[in-house]
Order: structure tokens, then sequence, then C-alpha cells
């Protein structure tokens, strides 16, 4: 139905995506969320892959990859609460205590 | 008695002693004591093994142990004593007795410690003396360093810990690429054979191409050459000098710097003898750079160890031109030289440090007049200077003597440079002879007590060996004999 | 015959040994015993050494001294006649020198440090006369060296001494370059030190080597005889005490060059130019000394340039190869010189240290003894005739004059004005410092000095007076010493000149020399007051050579020494190097600029790395 | 070009322009609302792919579970109160944009250098009961890892949150930055 | 069936030792650490013992694990160092008042990460074990609640680490898209057709990202200082060497059986990952005034040399070596780091170089620890770091790699004057008596004593150490 290649670059593209926002954005959540994306897209990959190579290994690493995002999300949101308690702000730079 | 690890013995029992007084570091005068016993002990031993070297004189080794130390690699661990190492391991272990002695009463506190360090880094000087295979060689090539650096850095004077500092990386720096031409060796050696060893009789017949041997021999030097030391890599050794306590100069200046030239003789040479030779004028040329330059500094100098410092530098300098004439009589001279510059330069440390403990200054113009106040102290400064100026019958004079006689005969201008560079010598000597003992007494009248027993004894041993050397050096120079002979027809 | 020799050698080593070890554990008494002891017994021991050689040699080694390679060196002695009458006027001279010691150095506490230097000293002196290998020679060279430097410097209290004997040491040392650089030629040649072995074989040299051995040779003879360019050392070590003067600085060691030369003069023979090059330097700093004595004032100061002088001579004849002239000259020397001194170290303790001869002055009343023997002294020096010095130096300038030449001819008119100068300076010391003279000392003034120092020399002016025995050109005993230096290699016994040459010769210096006296009786007879001005400025300052020496020289080195080091080795090399250590740290400092603390930096470093790995990759996919 | 190829590029197109508004959005709650429209669209795109079962889960998990932790959490810090923090300047953005693209460019260069990515993929379809069954043949010790790991994050979680009596301590003290 | 329980017998240990000490966390009242403490201990030997014991065998599990000798190496490794960890934070914990059940649970459980990551056979596995750990390592980093410091480097450490993942993540999913396997042990003959090499590169390039983020290579280190130095130091011991070692450890087997098509590529990607490494390292060293921080740095710098040391991967000798060293290297940090846990008190961690002033005449066993520790990271001997490093640059020269021997040469001298700035300041200068410390505790003595006796046993007697690994190393392939 369509090249294979151009599954591959959907999901490079997405993938990139999610690192510029990781990059770019200095909201902690929204780099956050960037990951999820750039996971997402290895997702997308992967299940190319497995139709690509008709076997089921793909898939089943994508069933990982959600359980490996919910859980760094949940630990990422909790650290996150945690540290804003301390310095009360959400931008990933203002954490400069450890320099140098 | 064949069967008794006597070389293992030899070095190890300083470390013995060492950790023997680590563990009680409340009793000063227990400390010195057994540290005294033990490298008493040591040059008995060193005397036993002279004696039955002298005995079963056959070819070139005395005596070798060899057991396998880490097989998965290859290392073994070799001793083997032939001429020349058996007359520095006598002198390093002279030296570790009067180093002891000498620090009787100068150093204070942490006394234990102190000797540990002490006997540390003689384990180290003679495992370097005594190894044949070149890991072992490297390790106690290390061994020894790192002792000494807690020596100047704990024990000296005022700048020590910066001195510490550059002392050790100078060493280092040199070693560490050392290390790498090492193993470069060997692995060339076993990519050709399929043997990997670091045992040096295998790694001599490695057939090397020039370009390889030319650096691996780079390396070996800058490790040597900062070691005995040549110029322009001799800037560590002034302020090392001036910084450490007596004992520390008269070990680095007794017995490590010629860990250096003991190197380039038994390794750098034998292993790339093409290289050597390609760059033999240029080892000459820095000799005698090391003689003149050196000699001419010491003259300006304001600090007396510094002067003496110098003047070492100087001395190696006609050491080193004597290896790259590489004749069988300047290789006697540079090793016999290497002996004596060890006697009588340590001596006038000594004699620096009874001053430093009397008056606390190392600057000439705190001196002047002693003789008036310390006559003994005073005949036995002329008399290791004069040993230090070369005067004939004292030791320095007959290496001096042999390496530029033997020097004239393939190099005529450069043995001309050599004999005035000894004029050189003589300048600063007697500028430090007048400045020291004549003259006046700058400060108040004080009374300065002059040498006591102790003291009496650290330099009549010394002298005694300074005349030794000077009027009867036969039976070193025989001892030499089958060494040299063995390089010579070594490399030929 | 080598027992005998080996104790000639030994007693004095063994005397300063003992004396050095023990010396101050000892009483005076017996230190002095001791050193004096010392010397009379190997006196005796030369004595009969010669009396039962036997115009023989003897070659024997003392012991193995040190070999490597195919070099050996032993301690070994070469007995020839040369040998003997050195040992014989060595050990004689210092014998009475130790007896005068002992007197002169009454006050002094620090005796036992003299004496064992002084014994060293005669030690050193017996091995340079009787070393066969030419290392052994160098040993006792050495020695003799250190220990003109430990004796001019004794009263190391004075810096202005001890600077003195530094020079020296650092002059003659000079001169021994060339003695080693001379060593190693020879051992390059023959391969071996021994003087026996080497001067049979001296004719195998080519004239180059023979030459270039001749020079360094030459070069260091001058360092150690103190001839020009190295005179400027010898005036400066009068600082030493005065016995010390008569023994190394005019009898023994100024001579230890010349009679080295002598030794090797097989050697010395072979190439001319180098003879002509050793006449040239004798005539010229004889000429040289002379007239820089003519303005001293320092009395020690006239003696010390006569010294030179004199010694010119006797290089001088090494140069014209008349060796036996030499040696006569130089043992008449050694008599007269030290007596000269002696006087001098007299008249000295008498006026309290007084130096100057024009603060001198009516001494002929108040020392008469001296003043006797001070002129047996000044007769034999100014050459009067029938006095030793009056032959031997005729015999060198005669030999001069008959070799071919124009070169010869010049050195011979040198050597001629400055037998003139000599007898004129030595006269106007003389009656400058002992006729009466209105300003002169009084009696009040004078110090009482011990008989015994007056007596002990009069042994030695009668030898001086007598000396002219051993070689007179006529006569019973004619040419005794020419005939025993005979069996030395090289040695004529007489001068190949006509009778009537001989004569002339003769009278000419005979004249010269009292006409020599006679101006000074004419110029100085009566009191005058000291005059530095114009020409006696310059002959004061011999010619401003020290001066030359310190400012281009000395100076130079010394600024030379600071500027290597303060500016080369700590400036430059130190600081760069530590420099390059230090540039590290800066390195790291720059380092640090990424580690910001920013996340967005962090995170931005993953893809620069990612996109540098792809770029790699690309390429090398792409260059696939 | 067939039928399903045509959805594919439709669903890509909007999966794109959804993530890059997600991606752009200054709000909060925007960013992730457009993120939940994404991730639906890759729950179509995965059933396109031919798996169905992840499809679900997609669904499940990433636009339900972990999006409405997002915004509940963001809810419940009122992080809206916040100012929305200066962030979309160029200066923040170039580097990201610029250093991003590269390495998609040197990526893309790479797949094309490759030799399969022209292979058209033929539908096929793993139903659940199958992919279960793979999943608890092969992969069952993954399974149990994935089980550890998720009842790790779940004890952190419940660590980091936990209120501590002495929590708030050291708050106000400030250490000083090194 | 009962074979392959018996091959994850250790893991079983661990995972049960963590669910074990989380209850009885939970239902004791009065949180006392003493027995949590012991029970970890008691797990962690088990699970040594395990691993010692429990029979070796090639890949198992359906091509999950390695059960080869060179990964049972690793894990043992791994559960010693936890094992002193462990012994080094019962102190530290205690002072700082979070000895609680979650701290020993989750080390636990990051150990069983490291283990699988370390074993890893697939890159499932690998990827799950490496979450694994990291996700208990975010916990551990913030475990001292009360101190915004933790907080900071948890929070680093998590952000860096997520997008490191993500990275990971998508590298694995181009490499399964390029070769269609997601066995780490690759034939390329697997899938359908000819595997696409340069999608496979790009995955590498992608993994290494990833990978290197773990083992801070440069220039993805940045976060190791700052996490380091912010987080409690036992737990940064576990940090720098645990981890560590298992995520090389699967480098390792990685680059072993990575096919030679793409390992022509790879090897000037290692070359320049390994020069920046030791460079960067190094010299960013240099500067430093924060122990914490220059040891941070410095064990970039020891992952430059193994890096280096990766080029040899193919050969007998690099394999040697690079076990050996990652032993030596494991010992030594653990040491420093240890010994800066004993001595910190309940405020903040014993950090500044002054601090350290004189120490050698106040401590002198913690500091004899430390000294050998930092002569041994700076390769002198008589410690097991000179026996290492000779070693490890045989391997580098055989491999031919001279240039990059040459420039580490050159950084190790750099890096002497770096330790021995530390030792000089322990030794060389007057006791600062503004800081008290706390003398070491009886488990800090005890892994202090055996961190020591290790380094010079190793540095001296090494040989049946050696031999140990050699023969773990020929099972490998």
């Amino acid at each position: 139905m369509v090249p294979y290649g151009h599954v591959l670059i959907l999901s490079t593209i997405l993938f990139f995506m999610g690192a510029g926002c990781a990059l770019a954005r200095r909201n902690l959540i929204m780099i956050l969320v960037g990951v999820e994306i750039m996971l997402n897209a290895a997702g997308i990959g992967f299940v190319g892959a497995s139709l690509r190579w008709g076997e089921l290994a793909g898939q089943g690493f994508v069933l990982f990859i959600m359980a490996v995002a919910a859980s760094e999300v949940a630990v990422g949101l909790a650290l996150i609460i945690f540290v804003r308690r301390h310095t009360g702000s959400m931008n990933a730079d203002k954490y400069r205590l450890l320099k140098g | 008695m064949n069967g008794f690890p006597l070389l293992t013995a030899i070095i190890f029992l300083p470390l013995l002693g060492g950790l023997v007084l680590l563990a009680r570091p409340d009793r000063p005068g227990f400390c010195r004591m057994v540290s005294l016993g033990v490298t008493l002990g040591d040059l008995a031993l060193v005397v036993l093994l002279v004696f039955l070297g002298m005995e079963n004189a056959a070819g070139q080794w005395f005596r070798m142990e060899d057991y396998a130390w880490i097989p998965s690699v290859g290392i073994r661990y070799t001793l083997a004593a032939d001429g020349v190492s058996l007359m520095l391991l006598l002198l390093t272990a002279f030296l570790g007795v009067l180093s002891v002695l000498v620090s009787w009463k100068q150093i204070r506190e942490k006394v234990s410690s102190y000797y540990f360090f002490l006997l540390f880094t003689l384990t180290g000087i003679l495992g370097v003396f005594l190894a044949t295979d070149l890991f072992l060689f490297y390790f106690f090539w290390e061994i020894q360093i790192i002792p000494m650096f807690f020596l100047v850095g704990i024990w000296g004077h005022e700048q020590r810990s910066r001195t510490a500092m550059k002392f050790i990386l100078f060493t280092m720096t040199g070693s560490l690429f050392m290390l790498i031409a090492i193993i470069g060796l060997y692995v060339i050696h076993g990519r050709q054979t399929g043997i990997y060893t670091f045992a040096l009789p295998h790694l001599l017949e490695t057939s090397l191409s020039i370009g390889t041997e030319g650096w691996l021999y780079a390396a070996f030097m800058l490790s040597f050459g900062v070691k005995i030391p040549m110029v322009p890599l001799h800037t560590w050794l002034p302020d090392t000098h001036t910084q450490a306590p007596t004992a520390g100069s008269v070990i680095l200046a007794g017995l490590l710097l010629k860990t250096g030239v003991y190197g380039i003789f038994r390794f750098a040479l034998p292993l790339f003898p093409l290289a050597f030779r390609a760059f033999a004028p240029v080892l000459m040329v820095l000799g005698l750079i090391a003689l003149f330059y050196a000699s001419w500094i010491a003259l300006s100098q304001v600090d007396i160890k510094r002067l003496i410092a110098y003047s070492s530098i100087g001395h190696m300098g006609l050491v080193v031109l004597g290896l790259a004439v590489l004749n069988s009589i300047t290789l006697s001279g540079s090793l016999l030289q290497m002996i004596n510059h060890g006697v009588s330069t340590s001596a006038l440390f000594i004699l620096v440090g009874m001053l430093n403990e009397r008056i606390d200054s190392r600057q000439f113009r705190d001196f002047g007049g002693l003789w008036k106040k310390m006559p003994v102290f005073s005949a036995f400064f002329l008399f290791f200077s004069m040993a230090a100026l070369g005067l004939p019958g004292l030791n320095n004079f007959v290496g001096e003597i042999l390496i530029l006689i033997g020097t004239y005969r393939v190099h005529p201008v450069a043995a001309v440079f050599g004999f005035a560079g000894l004029l050189f010598g003589v300048v600063y000597v007697l500028r430090m002879i007048q400045d020291t003992i004549f003259g006046e007494f700058p400060g108040e009248e004080t009374t300065l007590r002059d040498l006591e027993a102790r003291e009496i004894i650290i330099l009549g041993t010394l002298a005694l060996s300074v005349l030794f050397l000077g009027l009867w050096p036969e039976p070193v120079l025989n001892l030499f004999q089958e060494p040299v002979n063995a390089l010579i027809s070594g490399i030929s | 015959m080598k027992a005998i020799l080996f104790l000639l050698i030994i007693f004095p080593l063994a005397g300063a040994t003992l004396n050095g070890l023990f010396g101050r554990r000892l009483p005076r008494k017996i230190v002095e015993i001791i050193a004096c002891a010392a010397l009379l017994c190997s006196l005796l021991m030369a004595t009969a050494a010669i009396i039962n050689m036997g115009g023989g040699t003897f070659n024997f080694v003392l012991f193995q001294w040190f070999q490597a390679g195919d070099l050996s060196v032993a301690m070994d002695i070469h007995y020839d006649a040369l040998a003997a009458i050195m040992a014989l006027m060595v050990t004689f001279v210092a014998s009475i020198i130790h007896f005068y010691s002992v007197s002169f150095m009454r006050n002094d506490t620090d005796y036992v440090r003299y004496f064992c230097y002084l014994n060293l000293f005669v030690f050193s002196m017996l091995v340079i006369a009787l070393a066969d290998s030419l290392v052994f020679v160098y040993l006792g060279w050495e020695g003799v060296g250190f220990c003109s430097y430990a004796l001019i410097g004794f009263w190391y209290g004075d810096p202005v001494k001890a600077t003195a004997g530094k020079k020296a040491f650092i002059m003659t040392r000079m001169g021994d370059i060339g003695f080693g650089v001379a060593v190693a030629v020879l051992f390059a040649h023959f391969g071996t030190f021994s003087i026996t072995h080497i001067n049979p074989l001296a004719a195998t040299l080519s004239t180059g080597s023979a030459t270039l051995l001749t020079l360094l040779f030459l070069f260091a003879a001058v360092g150690k005889s103190a001839q020009l360019p190295l005179t400027t050392w010898l005036p400066d070590a009068m600082a030493g005490p005065t016995p010390v003067s008569a023994l190394i600085h005019a009898a023994t060691m100024v001579t230890a060059g010349v009679y080295l030369l002598m030794r090797l003069f097989p050697v010395v023979q072979q190439s001319p130019q180098g003879m002509l090059v050793i006449a040239g330097v004798g005539a010229v700093t004889a000429f040289y000394a002379s007239l820089s004595a003519l303005a001293q004032r320092d009395i020690k100061r006239v003696l010390a340039y006569s010294t030179i002088s004199q010694v010119g001579y006797m290089i001088l004849a090494v140069g014209v190869g008349d060796m036996v002239g030499g040696m006569f000259h130089l043992l008449s020397h050694a008599f007269f010189k030290a007596l000269l001194f002696l006087c001098a170290g007299c008249v000295i303790q008498a006026l309290a240290d007084e130096h100057d001869i024009f603060k001198m002055g009516n001494l002929d009343r108040h020392l008469p003894g001296v003043f006797w023997l001070m002129l047996v002294g000044a007769l034999c020096l100014s050459a009067f005739p029938t006095l030793g010095g009056y032959f031997s130096k005729d015999r060198i300038l005669l030999s001069t004059f008959i070799q071919p030449g124009i070169a010869y001819k010049v050195c011979w008119a040198l050597g001629m004005s400055a037998a003139f100068l000599t007898a004129l300076y030595t006269f106007r010391m003389f009656f400058i410092a002992f006729l009466k003279r209105p300003d002169g000392k009084k009696a009040s003034e004078m110090h009482q000095i011990p008989r015994f120092l007056v007596i002990i020399l009069i042994p030695l002016a009668i030898v001086a007076l007598c000396d002219g025995l051993l070689n007179l050109p006529f006569g019973v005993g004619k040419r005794w010493l020419g005939h025993f230096l005979f069996s030395v290699p090289g040695a004529v016994v007489d001068v190949r000149a006509s009778t009537d040459l001989f004569l002339g010769m003769g009278i000419l210096s005979a004249s010269l020399s009292l006409s020599g006296i006679a101006l000074a009786w004419f110029l100085y007879r009566r009191p005058q007051e000291a005059r530095e001005k114009g020409w006696r400025a310059v002959l004061f300052s011999a010619f401003y050579l020290d001066t030359a020496y310190r400012y281009w020289i000395v100076q130079p080195y010394r600024w030379a020494a600071t500027l290597l080091w303060r500016q080369i080795d700590e400036k430059h090399l130190d600081a760069n190097i530590e420099g390059f250590g230090i540039s590290f740290n800066a390195a790291s400092l720059m380092m640090r600029v990424w580690s910001t603390g920013r996340l967005s930096t962090y995170l931005k470093a993953f893809l620069v790395g990612l996109a540098g790995l792809l770029c790699l990759l690309v390429g090398r996919v792409t260059l696939w | 070009m067939t039928f399903y190829g045509i959805i594919f590029y439709l669903l890509a197109g909007l999966l794109l322009i959804s993530t890059a508004l997600a991606v752009s959005r200054r709000r909060l709650v925007h960013a992730i609302v457009y993120l939940i429209i994404s991730f639906f669209t890759t729950a179509l795109l995965f059933y396109l792919l031919g798996a169905p079962f992840l499809a679900a889960l997609e669904v499940i998990i990433y636009a339900g579970a972990i999006m409405v932790m997002f915004l509940f959490i963001i809810v419940t810090l009122q992080l809206e109160k916040k100012e929305p923090e200066r962030e979309s300047s160029l200066r923040v953005w170039l580097p990201a944009v610029v250093l991003a693209g590269i390495s998609l460019a040197l990526t893309a260069v790479l797949m094309w250098a490759g030799s399969d990515h022209g292979h058209l993929l033929k539908p096929a379809m793993a139903s659940p009961r199958e992919f279960g069954g793979y999943l608890f043949r092969e992969f069952w010790l993954p399974v149990e890892i994935a089980s550890f790991l998720l009842f790790v994050a779940l004890a952190g979680a419940l660590y980091l949150g936990r209120e501590r009596t002495n929590g708030q301590k050291t708050t106000d003290s400030k250490p000083e930055a090194s | 069936m009962e074979s392959t329980w018996i091959l994850i017998f250790p893991e079983i240990i661990l995972a049960t030792g963590g669910l074990l000490i989380l209850c009885t966390g939970a239902f004791q009242e009065k949180k006392e650490g003493q027995l949590i403490f012991f029970l970890s201990l008691i797990f962690l030997g088990g699970a040594i013992g395990a691993s010692v014991f429990v029979p070796l065998s090639g890949t198992s599990l359906n091509g999950m694990l390695d059960g080869g000798g060179y990964a049972r190496l690793f894990s043992t490794l791994i559960f010693c160092i936890a094992f002193f960890c462990v012994l080094f934070s019962f102190n530290y914990a205690k002072n700082h008042s979070f000895d609680g059940d979650e701290y020993y649970a989750i080390l636990l459980f990051s150990v069983l990460g490291m283990d699988l990551a370390a074993k890893a056979a697939h890159w499932l596995i690998f990827f799950l074990g490496l979450e694994l750990l990291s996700i208990s390592l975010y916990i551990l980093i913030a475990i001292r609640r009360d101190d915004p410091f933790f907080g900071e480097a948890g929070l680093k450490y998590l952000i860096t680490g997520a997008v490191a993942g993500a990275f990971l993540v998508f590298g694995i999913g181009l490499w399964y898209a390029g070769c269609g396997s997601l066995s780490v042990i690759t034939r390329l003959s697997s899938g359908a057709q000819a595997a696409d090499i340069p999608i496979m590169l790009a995955a590498l390039a992608l993994i290494l990202v990833g990978i290197g983020f773990k083992i801070s290579m440069v220039p993805f280190h940045l976060w190791t200082p700052d996490v380091y130095q912010g987080s409690p130091a036992p737990v940064t011991a576990f940090l720098a060497t645990g981890s560590k070692v298992a995520v090389f450890a699967f480098l390792i087997r990685f680059c072993f059986h990575m096919p030679d098509p793409l390992w022509g590529p790879v090897q000037p990607i290692l070359w320049v990952l390994a020069f920046l490494t030791l460079v960067a390292g190094t010299l960013t060293a240099l500067s430093q005034s924060q122990l914490k921080r220059l040891l941070a740095y410095s064990s970039v710098a020891q992952m430059g040399y193994l890096t280096m040391t990766l080029l040899a991967v193919k050969m007998e000798s690099g394999l040697f070596a690079l076990a050996f060293y990652l032993m030596v290297y494991a010992a030594m940090d653990l040491g420093a780091f240890g010994i800066i846990a004993s001595l910190s008190d309940e405020r903040e961690d014993r950090d500044a170089l002054e601090a350290y002033e004189g120490m050698g005449y106040t401590h002198p066993w913690s500091s004899a620890v430390l000294t050998f520790s930092l002569l041994s990271l700076a390769g002198l001997p008589p410690t097991a770091g000179f026996v290492g490093k000779v070693i490890l640059f045989k391997a580098v020269l055989q491999a031919g790699a001279v240039s990059l021997a040459i420039i580490a040469i050159a950084m190790t001298v750099l890096s002497i004057y770096l330790y021995m700035k530390v030792v000089a300041i322990l030794y060389m200068r007057p006791a600062s008596a503004t800081k008290p410390a706390f003398q070491m505790g009886l488990y800090e003595q005890m892994g202090g004593a055996f961190i020591l006796t290790f380094l010079l046993w190793a540095g001296v007697a090494s040989s049946p150490l050696l031999k140990i690994i050699e023969s773990m190393v020929q099972m490998a392939n």
C-alpha cells in the first residue's frame, strides 16, 4: 500500500518533532510531552517494521514502550511536583544550584 | 645458599621494616632504631651478595631469581644482579643507612611514617636496580617516585607541596610515555614471535623498523632524561632539592638520578642500539650543554642547596657524555662516575643539612667564616668540595679522566670541551667554599656546636669511601668490566 | 732503592696525615716535630737516593691505580738524574723552610692546618718530580695547586686573601685543561701514560701532533709557572704567609711547569715551531715581568715579578733546547729566591707586617744579619759575576744567541735587557728598603724577631753563593751538572759556542748586571718618596693585564651566570614548562563553559552529538 | 496508490499537523488537547498498519491514562495561573529547530541510502488473540519485568508524593549555589 | 523448564528480596533500618552466591538472556557493588533519616535492572532493564526529600534520562526496521532479505546516544557532575559504578557481536567518542574545587579509557582488559564515594576540597582508603589501577590505535596531577579543625578495608583474578 520508507520517515519526522519540543520548551511538563511524542514516534516505527518483516516482535515492543512511558510519566510528574514544592518553578532552566 | 631468594630479601627487607614501623607510630625512638637496624641488615645482605658474586663470577649475571607473576599477560618476576647492579645496590644500601642516620635528629614529627616512606623508596630503588622484566622494572620505577612525593611534600621546606607536585609531574610525564613504549615493544614482539613477554632477553631479539625504534627510544629517553636530568628537562631538580629534607636530597641525588643512567645502560641502549647510535651526537651535545650550562648557573646561586643541585646536573651531563660515546673506557667511566657522584654529592647535601640544623638557613649570605666556628665541619666540607671538583686522588677524578680520555679517542672536540667544562666546575665549587667556610661569619657572634660523634661517623664513612674510590677503584671497575663488555659485544 | 724512593715520597704524606687527623689533639711541639721530621727524613732519603743511583734510571710501579678497557694507570716512579736533582732541591729547600716556619708561625694558632698543607705540598711536589705515569704526575700537579690555593688563602678571614687563593687555583687550573688534553692526546697516540714509554716513541710523532702536544704542555706550564698570559695570579699569591711564598711561589711549584717540559723534552724536541713558541713566551715573559717589577712597592710583589721573569728564563732555556742551563737556573733561582723571600719575611715581621719598601729604610742598622743575607740574595738574583745566577743565566742567553733565526735573536735581546732590568729592580728594592732615609724606621718601631729566623737562612745563603760551582764553565768539576744530567734524554752537556763568543757573551752580561746595579745605586741611593705617575703607573699595574682580565673575562662570566639563571633558566625554561602545565588549567576553565547547569543545554548536547555521529556515518556511507 | 495509501497519507498529515500544534502551543491545556488528537490519529495508523490491539491500547493508555494524568497535574497545580513563560523567542526555538532539522535530514539521507525503503508494505492484520499468544509465549520474561517496572514506579511516586512531617524543613533555607 | 528457572535464580532472589523488604517496611510500625539493612545484605549475598553457583549456559530463555560466563561475571560484579553500597549507606541513611524500607527495596530493584541490562541478549530486555534501573535511580537520587539539591539532581537525571531513553527506543526501532530482529546477537542472515545497513547505522547513532548518556560519554555527559554532586554519596557510588558497569557490559556484548559491515563504520565513531570523552573528562576535572564533581569528571575520563578499549573488543585481550578494568574501576569509585559518604555529616555531603585538608592525620584510615582509590584512579602502582591500565593499553595497542593510546597517556599525566592534588590536600596541609567529621562506622570500615585490600591485592598479586576472568572470557563467545 505504501513504501516502507514513508512509514519510517513519518516516524522520524515525528520523533524529531518531539525532540525539538523537548529542546525548545522550558516547561518541565512540555519536555515530558516531547518525550511522549518521541516514544510514540518510535512506536509507529516499530509497528511499521513489524508489518514489513511480518512478525510480531515489533508490536510486542510497542506494548512495553507504553508501559515504560506510563511509569516514566508517573515518576516524572511526582518528581516535578516534589521539586516544585521547593522552588516553585516549572521552568527547567531555573534549576541551577548544581553547575560548573 | 642459592635456594634462598637473596635478591628478593634485599629488595623487600626495607619495606617490611617500614610496615613494622607503621604499627608503632607512637614511639619515635623505636622507629629510628628499627629503621637503622633494617637498613644495616640490608647493607649486610648486599655485602653478602657482593661476596657471593665475587666467588662465582661466571658470565655477566651473578644471580637470578625468576618466578611467574601475571602469567596471563606474560609478566614475570625476574630479578638479576650483575656487576653494575651489584655496585648500585651497595651504594643504595649504604646511602640508606646514612639517610636514616641523617634524619635522626632532623625529623621530629610523624617519625614513623617518615621512616616508612624512606624505606619504601629504598625498596623501589633497589627493585629498579635488580629488575630485568620490563614490567617489573617499570613497576619499581614508579614505586620509587610515590614515597618520594610524600617525603618531599610532608617533611620538606616552605614550598613543599607545590614542589612535590612538580617533582611527580615531571617524572611521571616521562615515565608514562616510557610505559606506552614498553607496551608497544611488548606488542610488537608478541606479533613477531607469538610470545607475549616483558622479559628483557626476549625483547632484545625484537626486530624493529628504524622509525619505530626511533620513537620507542625517544619515549624511553624522555623518561630517563627527566630522571638524570638532562637539560632542558632539569628544572624540577633544583626546586625539589631545595625543598626536600636532607635525607630526601641524599636519596634524590645519590640514587634516584642514577636510576636514569642505569635505565639507559640496562634498557634503552641494548634495546635500541641503532637509534642510540643515531642520536648519540645529540646526547653528547646535551651532556656537554648540561655540563657548561649547569656549572655556569651554579656559580650565581644564592641558595647553597640549589648550587649543589645544579652541580649535580652538570656532573650527570658528563656521565651522559660518557654513555653517548659508548666505548668500554667511557662506559666504565660513566658507571664509576655515577657511584662517585652518588657518594660525594650526598656528602655535600648531608653537610648542608647539618649546617641547616645549626643555622636555620640555606642562603649564602647567612654563612661564612665557619672554619673558625666549626673546624671539623669545615675540614669535611673542604674535603668533599675538593672531591666534587675532581681533585686527583679523590673519587670524581677517576671517573672524569676515564670519560674524557675515552671520549678523546672518538670525539676529540667533545673531550676538549669536557676538560674545559671541568674548569667551570672549579669556579663554582671555590665560590661555594669561600662563601661558606672562608670570610667572616655574618650573623651576630653565636657559638655553633661543631659536629657530634654521629655526624662524624656519617661523614667519616663517606670520606673513606671517597678515598677508596679515588685511590683504588680497581675492584669496582673490575665489577663493571663484564657487563660493559657484554653490552658492547651485544650491540655491535 | 725502591724502598728509599717510596719512603722519600711517603714521609711528607705520612706527616700530613698524622697532623691532619690527630694534630688538633697533639701539643704544638709534637706537631712541629712531626712536620719537620718528615721533611728531614725525606731529605735524607733524597740524598741517599742520589748517592746510590749511580747514573742509572729506575722505573717501578708502586701500585696499580685503575684500569678500564685498554686504559690502565699505575702509580709509578721514573727516577733519573733530573728527578734526582729536583727531589733533592725540593726536599732541601722545603726542610729549611719548615724550620723557618716553625718560628715564623710561632704566634699563629692555626699551625696544624699550616703544617699539614705544607707537608702535603711537599708530597705532591715530589710526586711531580718522580712520577712516571702522566696521570700520576697530574695528581701531584693538582695537589700542589690545591695546597697553594689553601695556603694563599691561609688567613681565610680576609676575603682578599681568600680570593687571591681562588684566583691562583682557577688560573692554574686553566693551564690544566692543556695538561688534560695533552694526556688524552698522548693516550690516543701511544695508548700509555708512562713517560718512560712515551719519550722513546716521541720520534714517531708527526710534527703536527708534536706541535699540538708541545703547545698543550706549554699551556699547562704557563698556567703553573705564571707565564704570559696567565701571570696575574702570582703577584696576588703573595697574600699567603711568606714562607709559603718562598717555597711554593718561588722555589718549587712555579718551576714545575718548566720541569714538566724538561721531563717530556723528547716530545717537545719534535716540533721546532713549538720550541720557538716556548722560547718566545719565556723571553717575553722575562722582559715583561722585570719591567713590571721595576715599579712595585710591595717587597713581596717585587720578588714575585722577579720570580715570573726568572722562570721566564727557564722556559726560554727549554725553548732553545738547553735543558741543562734551564735546570741550572732552576736550582740557583730556587736557592736565592727562597733566600730573598725568607729575608723579606724577616723584614716584614720585624716591621709588624709592613710590605711597602718606601715605608722601610734604615734596616741596615736595625737588621744587620738580614741586611747581609739579603745582599747575597740580591747579588745572585742580579747575576753578579762569579755567582750561580750569573753562570746559569749567561748559559741560557748564550744558547739562545747561537740558535739560528732572527726570532731567537729577538728573544736573546729581550733576555739581555731583562737581565739588565733585573739588576736594576733588585737593587732598587734593596737600596730603598735597607739604606738609611730620614722618614725610615726608628729602632723603637722595630719588633724583636727570633734569631733562629736569621740563623736558619745561613745554609741557604751559603748554597746560594756556591751553587755556581755546580756547573762551572771552566776549572775543576767543569760542567758537573751537565755531565750528571747527560743521561737525561735531550740534554746537551755544553753549548756549542766558540770561545770568544762565549767570553764576549759572558763579559757582556756581566757588565750588564754591574751597570744595572750601578744605575740603581745612582737612582735610589738617596732617600726619595714614592711616585706613581705616568709610566710608573703602567708598570705598577703590570700593563693593566689583571684589570683587563677582570673587565673582559671575570665580570662578563659572573654577569652571564646570573643572566643564564634568571633569564634563561627561570624566566624561560622553567616558566615555560610550568606555563604549559598551567595552560591546561585554563583549558579546563574553558571546558566548564558547557556545564551550565541548564537542562536545555544538556538536551541540546544530545542532538549536537547525534548530529555529529550522523555526519560521520553519512560521510562514511556516501563515500562508500 | 491504493485506497489504504490515501488513508495513510491523510492520517500522516493529520498526525504531523496536530503534533506540530501540540508542540508549539504556549498554553499547556491546548498542547495536551492537540496531543490527544495526535495520539488518536496514531491509534488509527496502528490499526491501518495491522495492530488493532495496540491501537486500542494507544487510545486507552496514551490518550487516556497518560494525558489525563497530565491534565490532572496541570489543573491541580493551577499551572495556567502562572504566567505562561516567555519562551517563544527565536533564541529559544532556532537552535532546537536547526538541530532537529539537521539530524532529521541526516537520518533521512541514511534511510534513502538504504536498499529497501521502496519496499511496498502489503496489508496484514494481527488479531489480538495471536498477539496475546505471542506475547505470553515469547515475551513472558519482559512482561514480568514490566510489572516490576510499574510497581517500582508506583512505589516511587508514592514515596515522592507522600507529604513528610519534616518535609518542608529546609525548603526556606536555600543552600548556596555551588 | 527447570533449567530456565535455575538460570534466572539470582534475579528471582532479588525480586523477592525487594518485595519482602517493602512488606517488612509496611508491617513494622516504627521504622528502624537495622533489620531491613540486614535483609538487603542477606538477599544481595544470596544473589551473589546464586550467580556464582548457577551453572553457565549459552543464551537462554528464547534468546532473551545471556547465560554465558561474561555476563555472569558482570552480574556478580554488580551484586558485589550493590553489597558494598549498602554497607556504605547504612550510617549515611540513618543520619539523613531515609533508612526506611523504600531505600533498600528500590536499591534492590535497581540492582535487578542493572543485572538484566548486563545480561540482556535481547533489545527488549535491555530496554526494560535500563528503564527499571533508571526509574529506581530517579527515586534513589531524590531519596532525601528535604534537600533541594537532591530534588534538582533527580529532576535533571530524570529529564535527561527520559530523553536519552527515547533516543534509545527510537534507535532500537530503526535497528529492528533495518534487520528485522530484536536480538542483540544479530546474524544479518536473519530476516526476510538482506538487511538495510544504512538504516542500521542511523539506528546505531541513536542507540549510542542513549547508551552514551548512561555511561556519560562526551558530549552526552553533561548531567554527570550535577547528578553526582547532587545525589547522596552512597547513591552516587552506586550510580557511578553499578549503572556504568551494567550498561558497559551490554555495550561490550553489542559491539562484540556487531556484524562486520557495521563494525567498520562504527570504529571511527568509537574513536572520536573515546577521544572526546578522555580529553573533556580529564581537562574539565582539572579545575574542579569540589571532590564529588571532580570524581564525576574523572569517572567520565575513566569511561573514556574504557570506550577506547572498545576498539579492541573483537579481540580476546580486549574483552579481558575491559572486564578487568571495569572491576577495578568499580572498586576505585566505590572506595572514593564510599569514603565521602562515611565522612559526610547530617547537613550536607563533605564536598569542598578545603574540607579535606589534613584529613590524613585526623582520619588516617578513611584517608588511606581514599588515597589508594585515588592512586588507583591515577593508575599508579602498587594499586589495581596500574595493572588495569597496562592491560588496557596493551589491548588498545594490539588493536592498533596508537595515536589514541598516546593521547590517553597524555591525559593520564594530567589526571595524575588531578588526583595527587587531592592526596596533597589530604596529607600536606595542616588539619583544618573547621569541619569535624564522623569516624567510620563498623560497616564502612569493613567495606573500606575490603576495598583497600582488593586494590592492593589486585595491584600486586592479580594473577588468580585474571585467571578467572580469562576463563570467563573464553566462555563468552
